[in-house]
């Protein structure tokens, strides 16, 4: 059984001007040990399918129309706040894009940590190597003792004395870091990852990524990346799903994907990307632009802009269509 | 200084607080509190300072004076003096001082202590003083012996002892001790050195005054109060709250709607009495159209007396300057009274005999009664096609807009309460012109009715005098200078708990404690 | 219409209190500039004493009773919409236009000027401003135009705290700058570019601060001072009635209930108006 | 920390020298003649002017001002012209009883006030907020004054359930003053009899002046705990999986306090100066009573005494609110 399996995913938005469908049909399937790319610009949803997962889309004013999302054949869609909050930080470890943001500014980083922790100790004590039914106490200096252990693992230099520190005494890679060490502090199988270097200098970068790389071989966890960095997914990742106007058009094992990409939209992404050998001034963009969410057009969302669109293309959303596992595109054109 | 022995009277009164948390049920029993409820606050306790009701309350419990006034009509009776005679020319006053009087420091009251007294009073030239300036004179006053005093007075005045239980004695010896550079006034602003039945114990400014009856004082006898509170409490309605729920037992500001609720209550006894407190509408007659008499006669015809008299609930029509009751009255004076023909008549003979014209009234901002009078008074003018302008203002505003007939409105109400009974008081301070600039009596100035006041205060024979003062009302009245209003009576409501009160139309929201008992 | 506005109105209708504060002030609009004209007894708001009628009880003839000198409550509580209206109105226009004024040179000229006006502001807000204006008021005596400038005196401030927050933005913004480059005076340039800019915070900020105004004008004629009598002012209506509670009840109710009505309808309207006008501040 | 204290006291000190010197201004500059009542009804010219003399009122406007100064620095607030009492020895009477209404006012608008706009922010736009939204525009509409006479009509004179107006009963004495807010003072010298009829006295103004900061404590509180909602770090907090009761509560409690805390010190120092029509109404021996006393008889160095305690206290309350500020804001450096 996979770990994460996505099915038909349906969201729609509801907003002033009407309802949006941000996600239409989105197919997904994460193992232990596959570290998925998601990749596609800002406002393809793919941010939406990671807080899907956790379940953290507010509904309203979202409404999941159609499919499912299982952890482990769990249906989550089904599960009820408190099922959910006990996968939460336990089964699933989240990173967030911006490490200032995403930490409590008016509380010790021990103490964020430590509440983490004892979240996780309470459902399962033998994380904190307890068994169950200890005392508060013990759970409490366990707890301390994981959240110190945890920081020592992500690579923060003297964490005993820094466990008293605010968030503002931290650099911004060291919160990614302390961000990192909440989100698994837990051990969770599935961890996502929304945008976590965007906001880190390009130095920083790269030991934040080498970090979570090898956290996910230590810890066997499956991994939802978002970027929109093909870079970042060219390093890191075993496969990559490519997202456009809330569907996944290109899917597969990372090699496939970057190299020999067969959707059109894959393509102009690559194309679009600079390398050594590009001349100056010859940067390629796409014309035109995304499509309205609030009524999209029939058939491929694509269609608008895409260089090898035919009259067939507006009958109906093409699937992803290759094997289970491998190298997975929705696009009947190419697939002709 | 002055901090210390306030402080002191907190303190005191914290220890007390504090015994009392012991036995407090049984302390309660034996505590006989009299509460009385006003609007005025007390500001300050030096009694040579004192002016307004409030004040006159607290000295006249915590200080003596040579005579007290009591009965209906009120008769001067003794108090520190025993007895006194008066010369036949009524220039010369004797009084022979109780010798059982005493401080409350244990130091006798002799002549000397009243000579420092009316002494200190003249030097500091306020408060009470008014009432025997330019009678006694300073040096005037003789000790003969220690309990003797003899007064030279500088001319006949014959209400001299009506005005005697205003002037209160102080301890000599303990003024002096604490004279500092103002004579005593700081100290005495918030001491007490006196010879009264009572002391002051708990003092809040703008809240409480509480007094407690003195242990060792030469008085004894009396009532059983242990002490009484005077609470200030600025609204009427409240005031007969407190009367009808027992939390108060006098009541001293009711308005007349006050007492028909309260009528008919159970444990509340009402007390409407005729006093000598009277009010005008005095007119400008120096300054703009008023100053036209034929004006002020139609205006006097106009007003609506009925509606007057309705507003101010128990009163009584006043027919001239004088009550009806005060010795001097003239029964056979013709009153002013609403006739809109005449009015017209009046208004004709004058310079705006079509009306047209605007006048102003000032009224006390604040004073209910004033304000509705003022009311009355524009519907009335209505009927001269003249028009009003209401403007209220502070009592010092007001009483400094009398000092010309150009800052002086068309119109000023003004209440007079005559502090000792006699016509004198009323006719000289509201009608003689050396008041003029003064609020009593702002502009009016006819030397007719000088000369009769003047005669009037040093006749000696009472056939004469009313003569004299019968001649002076119909002069007044021929020149309409006021709306002669009303005389409101005395309002107080009492929890008939309270025993031995006797009315007396002179102060009687400044009650003497000693006779009252709680039952 | 811009989107913005459009949006705006959209949310105002939507939300039925704004609707209902609306109602209410333009019912009393109504009634403050009818007035006169629609009171039952307008012989009474002009001071006519009936003394044989005092103190009825509300009835058919007498909707809200009649009060000590047997007027007609409810022709006074009407009467008094538009002395209360005009006066909650004077003060907050008044001291707009102060801090306005204030607000922009300070917010304009900066330096030595901006900082000494600043601390004046900040110094005018620590004043208990009721007091102070209740201070002023008596000693000013009576008067409608004394009330509002006591009022006015400390109103000013946070107007031009405001001003001077959006001048000193909107005058770093490019088209100040580059009207400047083309020559503009200083005074040009607030009138032109400056000013009309800060429009809509300002009559968001006035609208909110109506219902205060009349407030305050309430509470002077409360404490006795204000307005002259005959005029009906709802403050000291309450505060003359006071004296007749508890059994008189129905002259100290209504205009009472009438100054609420009033600071709701107001309150109301500008909350209604800050979504509308300033969507940023909507959380 | 102590030297950012003393720096903030020491800032004190220009702001009072500037509102001593505004509020002297205003005080000299408008008509009125206290000077006339003070001499007493029946004054001569001359007595009046050496009235004007003993109180300094002859000279020129700076030297008053200077002689007001300096004496303010020795505990000298003047004297009341018309009762002759020290100033400040009067503040010192009337302070605490204002305190602790203001206090006792204050203290029920924060314990309402910060759960109702907690709870609003996240009940939004249901009926919870909704129901809060409204009643804090009517509690805002609502004049004290008028609210104070309807508690009065109603728990007082018709149900009778409690005192009408006042602080303690008059025939009994207060509990020892340590001070001078009576239920402290019962409290600490342990006669609970005497904090009970403390506190019934105190119920009703406290209620009356304690709506509108409510209502103002409550809406700045639903804004900024909605605010906090939309924080990255709430996000985190939910995805970790800590509990509803502890995200609210604890993580963004804190915070959104820290941002109504300014809201709550500025309604501090304005209560302060609004207690005038509370205490008018209650007969509560404060000083707004005693300023309205001030302005009816224009007696100025009590007016300009009452407005430099407000104006002082306003100042400090300010200080105390950053302290907190800073207590609940690491970021924040007191130097």
């Amino acid at each position: 059984m996979a770990l994460l399996e996505i099915r038909d995913l349906h969201l729609h938005m509801r907003s002033f001007d009407g309802e949006a469908h941000v996600l239409n049909g989105i197919d997904l399937t994460v193992d232990r040990g596959e570290i998925w790319g998601i990749v596609g610009e800002t406002g393809c949803g793919k941010s939406l399918t990671g807080l899907s997962v956790s379940r953290l889309v507010p509904t309203p004013p979202a409404r999941y129309a159609r499919g499912a999302i299982r952890l482990d054949g769990e249906d989550l869609l089904a599960a009820d706040e408190k099922r959910l909050r006990a996968l939460r930080g336990r089964r699933i470890g989240m990173i967030f894009q911006d490490p200032t943001t995403n930490l409590n500014p008016v509380f010790r980083v021990g103490e964020q940590l430590l509440d983490v922790a004892l979240h996780a100790g309470r459902s399962d004590p033998s994380l904190l190597g307890l068994a169950p039914g200890a005392s508060g106490r013990a759970l409490k200096r366990a707890a301390r003792e994981l959240s110190l252990a945890m920081l020592d693992r992500v690579g923060i230099p003297n964490p005993a004395a820094r466990l008293d520190d605010y968030p503002h005494q931290f650099s911004g890679g060291m919160k990614q870091r302390v961000l990192i060490a909440m989100a698994l502090i837990g051990r969770p199988d599935l961890l996502i990852a929304d945008e976590p270097t965007t906001a880190l200098d390009v130095s920083v970068q790269a030991q934040i990524l080498r970090l979570i790389h090898e956290l996910v071989r230590e810890h066997q966890l499956g991994v939802m990346f978002i970027t929109h960095n093909l870079g970042v997914v060219a390093q890191l990742c075993s496969h990559v799903a490519v997202m456009y106007a809330g569907n996944v058009v290109e899917a597969g094992p990372v090699r496939d994907v970057l190299k020999s990409p067969r959707h059109p939209y894959t393509n102009a992404l690559l194309a679009a990307l600079p390398t050594a050998g590009t001349a100056r001034g010859a940067l390629q963009g796409l014309a035109g632009t995304v499509p309205s969410l609030l009524t999209p057009p029939p058939g491929c969302r694509f269609f608008n802009r895409c260089p090898r669109g035919e009259p067939g293309c507006t009958a109906a959303t093409p699937p992803l269509v290759g094997p289970e596992g491998g190298h997975r595109v929705a696009c009947p054109v190419v697939l002709r | 200084m002055t901090d210390m022995t306030r402080r002191g009277i907190l303190a005191g009164s914290a220890a007390a607080a504090a015994l009392l948390l012991v036995g407090e049920g049984a302390m309660a029993q034996s505590r006989r509190i009299l509460v009385l409820t006003s609007n005025q606050d007390i500001p300050n306790f030096d009694p040579h300072l004192a002016s307004g009701y409030s004040t006159a309350w607290m000295m006249r419990n915590v200080y003596d004076s040579l005579v007290r006034v009591e009965g209906n009509p009120p008769k001067p009776a003794p108090l520190l003096a025993e007895s006194w005679t008066i010369s036949p020319d009524g220039t010369e006053y004797v009084f022979k001082l109780n010798p059982a009087a005493r401080f409350n420091d244990g130091s006798p009251v002799d002549a000397a202590a009243v000579v420092y007294s009316f002494e200190r009073i003249l030097r500091l030239n306020r408060g009470n003083v008014w009432m025997i300036a330019g009678i006694v004179k300073p040096g005037s006053i003789e000790a003969v012996d220690a309990q003797t005093v003899r007064f030279r007075l500088a001319t006949a005045f014959v209400p001299f002892l009506q005005v005697l239980p205003w002037i209160w004695i102080v301890n000599p010896r303990q003024v002096e001790a604490n004279k500092g550079s103002d004579d005593g006034q700081a100290w005495l602003r918030a001491n007490v050195a006196g010879s009264g039945a009572f002391a002051v114990r708990r003092a809040e400014p703008g809240n409480l005054y509480e007094l407690e009856r003195v242990a060792g004082n030469w008085r004894q006898g009396g009532g059983n109060l242990t002490g009484a509170i005077w609470k200030i409490t600025r609204e009427t309605a409240t005031q007969r709250l407190m009367i009808q729920r027992g939390e108060a037992q006098i009541a001293l500001d009711l308005t007349s709607e006050d007492m028909d609720t309260l009528k008919n209550r159970p444990g509340v006894d009402l007390l409407i009495e005729p006093e000598y407190r009277t009010f005008q509408i005095k007119m400008n007659t120096r300054h703009g159209a008023t100053m036209d008499a034929n004006l002020r006669r139609a205006i006097s015809c106009a007003f609506n007396y009925q509606a007057m008299l309705d507003v101010a609930g128990y009163a009584d029509l006043m027919t001239g300057p004088l009550p009806e009751s005060i010795d001097g009255f003239d029964k056979t004076l013709q009153p002013w009274r609403t006739d809109l023909a005449r009015a017209k008549e009046f208004l004709a003979r004058s310079a705006h005999p079509n009306g047209g014209i605007k006048l102003t009234i000032t009224h006390v901002s604040g004073l209910e009664q004033q304000r509705r009078w003022a009311l009355v008074l524009l519907d009335s003018l209505r009927a001269l096609n003249i028009e009003l302008e209401i403007r209220s203002a502070i009592w010092p505003d007001l009483v400094a807009s009398c000092r010309s007939p150009e800052t002086l409105s068309d119109f000023f109400p003004v209440y007079q309460t005559a502090n000792y009974g006699d016509a004198d008081n009323l006719a000289y301070a509201g009608y003689h012109s050396s008041r003029n600039g003064n609020w009593q009596n702002p502009v009016y100035s006819n030397p007719k009715v000088d000369a009769l006041i003047t005669s009037a205060r040093a006749e000696a024979d009472p056939e004469k005098r009313r003569a004299l003062y019968a001649e002076f009302q119909r002069t007044v009245m021929e020149d309409a200078c006021d709306i002669f209003g009303v005389l409101e009576r005395r309002k107080l409501a009492l929890r008939n708990t309270v025993k031995g009160f006797a009315f007396t139309p002179v102060a009687s929201n400044a009650p003497e404690l000693f006779p009252l008992s709680l039952g | 219409m811009s989107e913005r506005l459009r949006r705006g109105l959209y949310r105002f209708r939507r939300s039925w209190v704004s609707v209902l504060g609306l109602g209410i002030v333009c019912l009393l609009l109504l009634i403050a500039i009818l007035g006169p004209a629609i009171v039952p007894h307008p012989e009474h708001v002009a001071g006519l004493v009936q003394t044989g009628t005092r103190f009825q009880p509300p009835s058919a003839a007498w909707w809200f009773g009649t009060n000590e000198v047997g007027q007609d409550v409810f022709s006074l509580t009407l009467a008094g919409t538009r002395v209360s209206l005009l006066a909650g109105m004077a003060v907050v226009i008044v001291g707009a236009v102060i801090g306005v004024f204030v607000g922009a040179i300070a917010g304009f000229f900066g330096g030595w000027l901006d900082e000494g006006l600043m601390r004046l502001s900040d110094l005018m807000l620590t004043v208990p401003s009721l007091i102070l204006a209740m201070a002023v008021a008596a000693a000013l005596g009576p008067g409608t135009g004394n009330m509002i400038f006591a009022i006015a005196l400390s109103w000013w401030p946070g107007y031009a705290r405001l001003v001077r927050g959006e001048v000193m933005a909107k005058k770093e913004e490019q088209f100040v700058t580059a009207a400047r480059a083309m020559g503009a005076g200083s005074g040009r340039l607030l009138r032109r570019h400056v000013l009309p800019n800060i429009v809509s915070p300002v009559i968001v900020k006035m609208s909110l601060d109506m219902g205060f105004a009349i407030l305050t004008v309430a509470s002077l004629g409360f404490v006795g001072i204000g307005v002259k009598p005959p005029t009906p002012e709802w403050g000291s209506l309450l505060s003359v009635a006071r004296a007749n509670m508890p059994d008189y009840w129905w002259t100290a109710i209504f205009p009472g209930l009438a100054i609420f009505l009033a600071v709701f309808g107001f309150n109301l309207l500008g909350d209604g108006l800050r979504d509308l006008l300033d969507p940023k501040a909507r959380r | 920390m102590i030297r950012y204290i003393l720096r903030r006291l020491l800032l004190l000190v220009p702001v009072l020298v500037g509102l001593s010197m505004l509020v002297f201004t205003i005080a000299r500059l408008l008509p009125g003649d206290p000077v006339r009542l003070a001499a007493g009804p029946n004054a001569t010219p001359a007595d009046i002017a050496s009235v004007a003399k003993e109180f300094g009122l002859d000279r020129p406007l700076l030297a008053q001002y200077w002689d007001y100064a300096t004496g303010l620095l020795r505990g000298d607030w003047g004297v009341s012209i018309f009762s002759r009492r020290p100033v400040l020895e009067d503040l010192s009477t009337y302070l605490p009883a204002t305190l602790e209404l203001v206090l006792a006012a204050m203290i029920l608008a924060v314990a309402i006030g910060i759960p109702a706009g907690l709870m609003a922010a996240v009940y939004r736009d249901r009926w919870p907020d909704f129901l809060s939204r409204a009643v804090s525009l009517g509690a805002i509409s609502m004049p004290r004054f008028f609210l104070g006479l309807l508690f009065q009509l109603g728990f007082a004179m018709w149900l009778g359930w409690l005192p009408l107006s006042g602080r303690f009963p008059l025939t009994e004495d207060p509990p020892s003053a340590i001070t001078g807010l009576l239920t402290i003072d019962a409290l600490l010298s342990g006669n609970f009899h005497a904090l009970g009829i403390a506190l019934q006295h105190l119920a009703l103004p406290a209620i009356a002046m304690s709506l509108s900061p409510l209502a103002t404590i409550t809406r700045m509180m639903r804004a900024s705990t909605i605010e906090v909602l939309q924080q990255d770090y709430v996000t985190t907090e939910r995805a970790l999986g800590l509990s509803r009761g502890k995200i609210l509560f604890k993580y963004v409690l804190k915070n959104a306090v820290s941002a109504t805390l300014t809201v709550i010190g500025l309604y501090f120092g304005w209560l302060l100066g609004g207690t005038v029509l509370v205490e008018t109404v209650f007969d509560w021996p404060g000083l707004g009573l005693y300023a309205t006393q001030a302005v009816l008889t224009q007696d100025f160095m009590p007016i300009i005494g009452v407005t430099l305690c407000i104006g002082t206290l306003f100042v400090l309350v300010n200080l105390l609110v950053d302290l907190v500020y800073g207590l609940l804001n690491p970021r924040v450096r007191l130097r």
